[in-house]
């Protein structure tokens, strides 16, 4: 019964980063404490008052201590933050060549999609020692995705994505929770987290069900809603902006502005396709608000973001793949822009 | 409005003298305008935010705004305040309460024109489906975020009904002034010596048409187009 | 709060100053009205020049309306305060807005007023924001299985 | 100030002419306009709302003695946690110190017959009463169960309980915080004394001050917050649903440019308390009395300027976390100057053992703890794991009950005798002390063990593994309310049986001891003219009056 945890597991290779920073800021929390009660009780007995009338010593006090006492502390904080800075900055400068899944939030549930395709709910099996970079959003209120003994912890946005990556260092099972107040099972928006030996986890892929990868379900869903008609394959001119090689880069738009095409921008254009138009493109395409899920507007994103490369692309597309060539010029004239406002946007 | 606030006939039991009771409750005026500063500033932040998110949305929703109307509303209300300036200048200098009444009913005059113009305004976002939450259709389609053109709808109705409240509330005071004037109730003698009343009031008045100063820019003008006559 | 320290003198005030200071008002409402039509410089310069009037109409109210031209040094920081104080919010709000991910760069941007200037348009298209409203009876729903996902099948 | 008799032993007699007697019947006191009787129907509205609130924090404590979650429904659970919050923040912790203690005694203390608007101050506890009313029918009809920081979409779009009413009662009840603010600094300006110049004032004053400036700066912004939840709420204006084109994070910079600096209205009074304490019960001089004054000043300054560290991971941008977290570092430099002149203060002093003090000695150790481990959330790295975990909660905690409540109770232990003539002293207001200390260290040291471990807030259902900590929670968390219910009844039985307190019992300075206990209806007999610095004490040695102060020049 009295044996509990006082520390968490520490299973990420950015838990040691924060663990270090916790250990120091408590030293010197306890440091301070001790110091303050220490001199305070010290005095309180020494100074004690022995008669009725008996005064203070009238000190009125002295600038250098009030300096030093102010210095002291600025550099101490300063060195927190420097250094609080930098591990933050880790924690959100995302790898790109991370495995990539998706979560999507909703009262009172996660939903994980492994690249692979596979779907879990409440859990998330990830490999050991390779980089796992989440892109998560929510369908309904915010939620914030939290693991322990990983150190990571992002809220989760309706209407956005937001990213968090780790790696873990240690094979288990962890907890995962939801840290942003959403409703009434806030507390049962809860799962599991189990780091896998990296042949284990394959095994694991290889005996769940196959449900289809993101990228191809978004490819299903590309074809279901025919934005091939537009952004593929419409013969001389397209009506669209090919959508290979996009995922990442900056492009101009009609209003002269630059903006960078990460996955916030590529979810902005198909809900609302009039928001960021790219210049040279008329405004034709109708909104797909409430009429694609979460998912599936991951999936789409997903799918998107896999035309990285032509080699990619015609692997991963079975159908569409032989109207990729029409599309050269647009995307030469694509990729100048690019390059052109890279600097701007960044 | 603190109206106890404001000086009155008598030298209240807490103060020494009438210059500390008079500076003391022009202080706490002074103080609960920046209390209003910051109330209309939150809403002023919102108008910034989404400016910045949805510019073009934000200048299609000014277009649907007439500037002319606009434009002569805020030469109304700067009437008014001209007319509170001389209800407390004849306060001030012992023009006696007619004149002080002629100030105060030239301020409710504006005021009144003001907010029939503003009900007029209103009524034809009604008619033309610019209603947000209620009947609303983005008036352009074809502009990036033409659907957040709700939101800046949202913020004219949220922004200008706060200050057409606050209108009201002025109008009010100075119906209650005026009672007190026709009927020569003590507190409403108002000269020379004591004024802080009318004074006060007028801090307020004044306040509220610069609110109307920053909403006109704010709401019709940036971005407008030439107004067609 | 003209004549703090003069009460009992008898030094007549002038409506002079608030007459010039309304036709002042005037004048600048005009401007900005006016310019804010006719005058095309382009999108920053436009804006600043719209608040850059409104600042100064405000001032004038401010310091010849409300007197505080005369006033306290107490009074004017309490009247220009408040303004202050917001601004700063403002400019923190804007760095915030503008340096999140996915938010556009504004250099060079031009607000695309020529479509925004054609006569409206009434599509009776609301379907865009009317998706939201559905989601207030979600409260209840629990644990269903996710329901479309994927809305490909 | 004249010559202070130093003794408490002198027999006194009760005043017989005194504000509490200056008028009878309920009119006297429902529509009265003297501060002093204004704090007293704060005292105790507000100690009826701290009641309730606490009553939800046992019911909280309850049900977490088992990770089950067996005690309540979520919903329920939900409900109790927001009320707890709600009532304590809105409607105890923000009032309590200034519009009780400060009410008193800032006409008192700068030597003036009243606040600069009675009326006003009046019209303030109305203005409360119907919005804590307002928040109360909410309660009874079922209550809001969106966490009292009111996140949307949440409270705009999916929340089905109460929450335009309690909005609409938090708003009212913003006003009546502005009226505060406002009567005192134009109180502070105008009303002072003869010779009462700004670094005369007592630094209770100028704590007040500083909370007035945030009062009056801040809370206009929380009431159009709430306004525009309400319109998005009534009219399904889309100010901040994604769903309807809104911005979540514009919600969260705006209740937050109010609700941070919130915390300081709460924790600067209390400083304020402290210095009067400690500067009695030494019997000397604040140490560096000019920079506890400036550091109030720099923290109501600086602290509105930091309120983007709450949405660290809100998706707020980077940059803006960087410099929030920065401004947030360097909130800490004036709170540490203050502790580390209270303690210098001690050095050479004598030192009376009372209840009151022994709060100010508390207060010290558990603002320390709550100072740094504010800073360790200010961190960046930090706080991406203990964001919205328990770690946070026991932080505030140690900030709200540890600093603000203590400097209220201590505060209300100093003042009681100068507010109703009779002193509440010896073994249970001490052993009330003790037990709150203990109790509440028991309560919420193990809330950062536990947050450190992960355990997120508003949880209602947790990992068996939490357990233990829990219960050690909830059991100081039973040592803490039998700590709170003493003084209820030694204070109510010193008011007719407590010892005569005399005009000064504490052989304390400052204008407030001059006056007799309790005060006459318009404070002073005549008025007063101040000729020395605060907390000036005179060497007992030699009888009369006429001996040159203790040197005045600082530093």
């Amino acid at each position: 019964m009295l044996d509990f945890p006082l520390f968490p597991e520490s299973a990420s290779t950015f838990a040691p980063k924060v663990d270090a920073l916790y250990f120091f800021t408590l030293a010197l929390t306890a440091f301070f404490t001790l110091l303050i009660f220490a001199a305070v009780l010290f005095m309180f007995v020494k100074y004690r008052r022995t008669e009725e009338n008996q005064v203070g010593d009238p000190i009125h006090g002295s600038t250098l201590l009030e300096i030093i006492w102010s210095v002291i502390p600025f550099l101490i904080v300063m060195l927190l933050f420097f250094w609080g800075a930098q591990v933050f900055w880790v924690g959100v400068s995302i790898p790109e060549d991370a495995r990539e899944y998706l979560v999507t939030g909703k009262q009172w549930m996660w939903k994980i999609q492994h690249p692979e395709g596979h779907r879990e709910i409440n859990t998330l099996h990830v490999p050991i020692g390779e980089k796992i970079k989440l892109t998560m959003t929510s369908e309904d209120v915010i939620h914030s995705f939290f693991i322990p003994a990983f150190r990571v912890k992002q809220d989760v946005l309706p209407g956005r994505y937001t990213q968090l990556w780790f790696e873990a260092t240690k094979t288990g099972e962890y907890h995962l929770f939801c840290t942003e107040y959403c409703g009434a099972e806030h507390s049962q928006m809860i799962g599991t987290v189990t780091v896998m030996e990296k042949d284990e986890y394959q095994d694991w892929l290889a005996g769940g069900i196959v449900g289809s990868s993101p990228v191809a379900s978004g490819e299903e869903l590309f074809q279901q809603y025919a934005c091939n008609t537009c952004h593929e394959n419409s013969g001389d001119t397209l009506r669209g902006p090919s959508l290979k090689g996009i995922a990442g880069n900056a492009v101009t738009l009609a209003d002269g502005a630059s903006v960078n095409r990460d996955e916030n921008y590529l979810r902005e254009s198909i809900v609302r396709p009039s928001s960021k138009m790219v210049a040279g493109y008329q405004n034709l395409m109708p909104t797909y608000q409430g009429q694609i899920t979460e998912e599936g507007l991951s999936h789409l994103v997903a799918y998107i973001k896999s035309l990285g490369s032509e080699a990619d692309a015609n692997e991963n597309s079975g159908h569409g793949s032989s109207d990729h060539g029409e599309s050269h010029d647009d995307e030469a004239a694509d990729a100048e822009s690019t390059e052109s406002t890279e600097a701007s946007a960044e | 409005m603190s109206s106890q606030a404001l000086g009155e006939s008598k030298l209240h039991h807490h103060f020494e003298t009438y210059e500390q009771q008079k500076e003391t409750s022009f202080l706490g005026m002074w103080l609960f305008l920046a209390q209003e500063v910051m109330f209309f500033g939150g809403a002023f932040a919102a108008y910034v935010n989404y400016r910045t998110l949805y510019p073009e949305a934000f200048v299609a929703g000014s277009q649907q705004l007439d500037t002319t109307i606009g434009f002569l509303n805020t030469l109304v209300l700067l009437c008014s305040s001209f007319t509170m300036v001389y209800a407390v200048w004849a306060a001030q200098n012992s023009k006696g309460p007619k004149k002080i009444a002629l100030g105060l009913y030239g301020t409710i005059f504006f005021g009144g024109i003001f907010l029939i113009v503003k009900y007029f305004e209103y009524g034809a976002k009604f008619a033309h489906h610019l209603v947000p939450g209620y009947n609303f259709i983005p008036p352009v389609q074809d502009i990036p975020h033409a659907e957040s053109t709700e939101i800046f709808f949202a913020l004219y109705f949220g922004m200008t009904g706060l200050h057409a409240l606050h209108m009201i509330v002025g109008m009010g005071i100075m119906a209650v002034m005026l009672f007190g004037l026709h009927t020569g109730k003590s507190w409403a003698i108002w000269d020379r010596k004591n004024h802080n009343f009318v004074e006060g009031f007028g801090l307020y008045w004044h306040f509220v048409d610069i609110v109307w100063i920053f909403l006109f820019p704010f709401l019709y003008l940036l971005g407008a187009h030439p107004p067609s006559f | 709060m003209s004549d703090n320290h003069h009460d009992d003198e008898h030094h007549e005030h002038s409506l002079k100053p608030h007459i010039f200071n309304l036709l002042a008002l005037f004048g600048l409402t005009t401007l900005t009205w006016f310019s804010a039509a006719y005058l095309k410089f382009g999108e920053p310069w436009d804006n600043l020049i719209a608040l850059g009037i409104a600042i100064t109409k405000a001032s004038l109210v401010i310091l010849i309306f409300m007197h505080v031209k005369e006033a306290t040094r107490l009074v004017k920081v309490c009247a220009f305060g408040g303004f202050f104080w917001i601004f700063l919010f403002f400019a923190y709000l804007v760095g915030d807005v503008l340096t999140r991910p996915g938010t556009t760069t504004y250099e060079g941007w031009q607000p695309d007023v020529r479509k925004a200037v054609e006569a409206p348009i009434h599509h009776g298209h609301g379907g865009g924001h009317e998706g939201g409203h559905g989601h207030g009876e979600g409260h209840g729903a629990g644990h269903g299985e996710d329901h479309g996902h994927g809305g490909g099948h | 100030m004249s010559q202070t008799t130093h003794g408490t032993t002198a027999e006194h007699e009760f005043p017989k002419e005194h504000y509490l007697n200056a008028a009878h019947g309920w009119k006297s006191w429902l529509l009265t306009t003297d501060h002093k009787r204004i704090c007293i129907l704060y005292l105790i509205s507000v100690s009826v709302f701290f009641a309730i609130g606490g009553m939800y924090a046992g019911m909280i404590r309850l049900e977490l003695v088992t990770p089950e979650g067996d005690l309540f429904q979520p919903d329920t659970y939900n409900r109790v946690f927001t009320m707890h919050a709600v009532m304590m923040i809105f409607f105890f912790l923000i009032p309590s110190i200034p519009a009780t203690l400060g009410n008193f005694f800032i006409p008192l203390m700068i030597g003036a017959k009243d606040v600069a608007f009675p009326k006003l101050n009046l019209a303030s506890w109305y203005m409360y009463l119907m919005g804590s009313s307002l928040a109360l029918f909410a309660l009874f009809k079922g209550g809001v169960d969106t966490g009292w920081t009111f996140y949307t979409p949440f409270s705009t779009t999916y929340s089905n309980s109460y929450v335009s009413t309690v909005a609409v009662g938090i708003f009212i009840n913003g006003f009546s915080s502005i009226f505060t603010g406002v009567n005192f600094m134009a109180t502070i300006h105008r009303m002072r004394a003869p010779g009462m110049t700004w670094f005369r004032l007592p630094l209770f004053i100028w704590a007040h001050y500083a909370t007035s400036l945030i009062m009056v700066l801040g809370t206009p912004v929380l009431a159009i917050t709430i306004l525009l939840v309400g319109m998005e709420r009534l009219f399904k204006f889309g100010f901040f649903d994604p769903a309807l084109g809104g911005d979540p994070v514009l919600f969260q910079h705006l209740f937050w440019f109010y609700s941070h600096p919130a915390v300081y209205i709460m924790i600067l009074p209390s400083m304020g308390v402290m210095s009067e304490i400690i500067a009695t019960f030494t019997r000397k001089p604040i140490f560096g009395y000019h920079f506890v004054a400036f550091s109030s000043m720099g923290i109501a300054i600086i602290g509105f300027l930091v309120w983007g560290h709450h949405l660290f991971l809100s998706s707020q941008s980077v940059y803006a976390s960087l410099v929030f977290s920065f401004l947030t570092m360097l909130v800490a430099v004036p709170s540490a100057v203050k502790v580390f002149n209270w303690g210098a203060t001690l050095y050479r002093g004598s030192i009376a053992y009372t209840t009151p003090m022994f709060y100010a000695l508390g207060f010290l150790g558990l603002f320390t703890i709550g100072g740094l481990t504010g800073v360790m959330l200010g961190t960046l790295g930090l706080d991406i794991h203990m964001h919205d975990t328990y770690f946070v909660v026991a932080h505030f905690h140690y900030i709200m009950v540890g600093g603000a409540l203590f400097g209220y109770l201590g505060g209300l232990h100093f003042y009681w005798p100068k507010m109703f003539g009779r002193s509440a002293r010896g073994f249970f207001p001490h052993l009330s002390a003790l037990l709150i200390f203990v109790g509440f260290n028991l309560t919420f040291f193990p809330q950062f063990i536990l947050g450190y471990l992960g355990m997120p807030r508003r949880y209602h259902v947790y990992p068996e593994e939490f357990q233990v900590l829990n219960v050690m929670s909830t059991a100081g968390a039973t040592v803490l309310a039998i700590g709170y219910a003493l003084p209820v009844f030694y204070m109510i039985w010193s008011l007719k049986r407590g010892e005569i307190a005399g005009p000064n019992p504490w052989g304390a300075s400052g204008l407030e001891w001059q006056t007799q206990s309790p005060p006459i209806l318009h404070n002073f007999e005549s008025m007063p003219v101040v000729t020395e610095d605060p907390y000036t004490y005179h060497p007992p040695a030699q009888e009369g009056a006429g001996q040159p102060a203790a040197a005045h020049s600082a530093s």
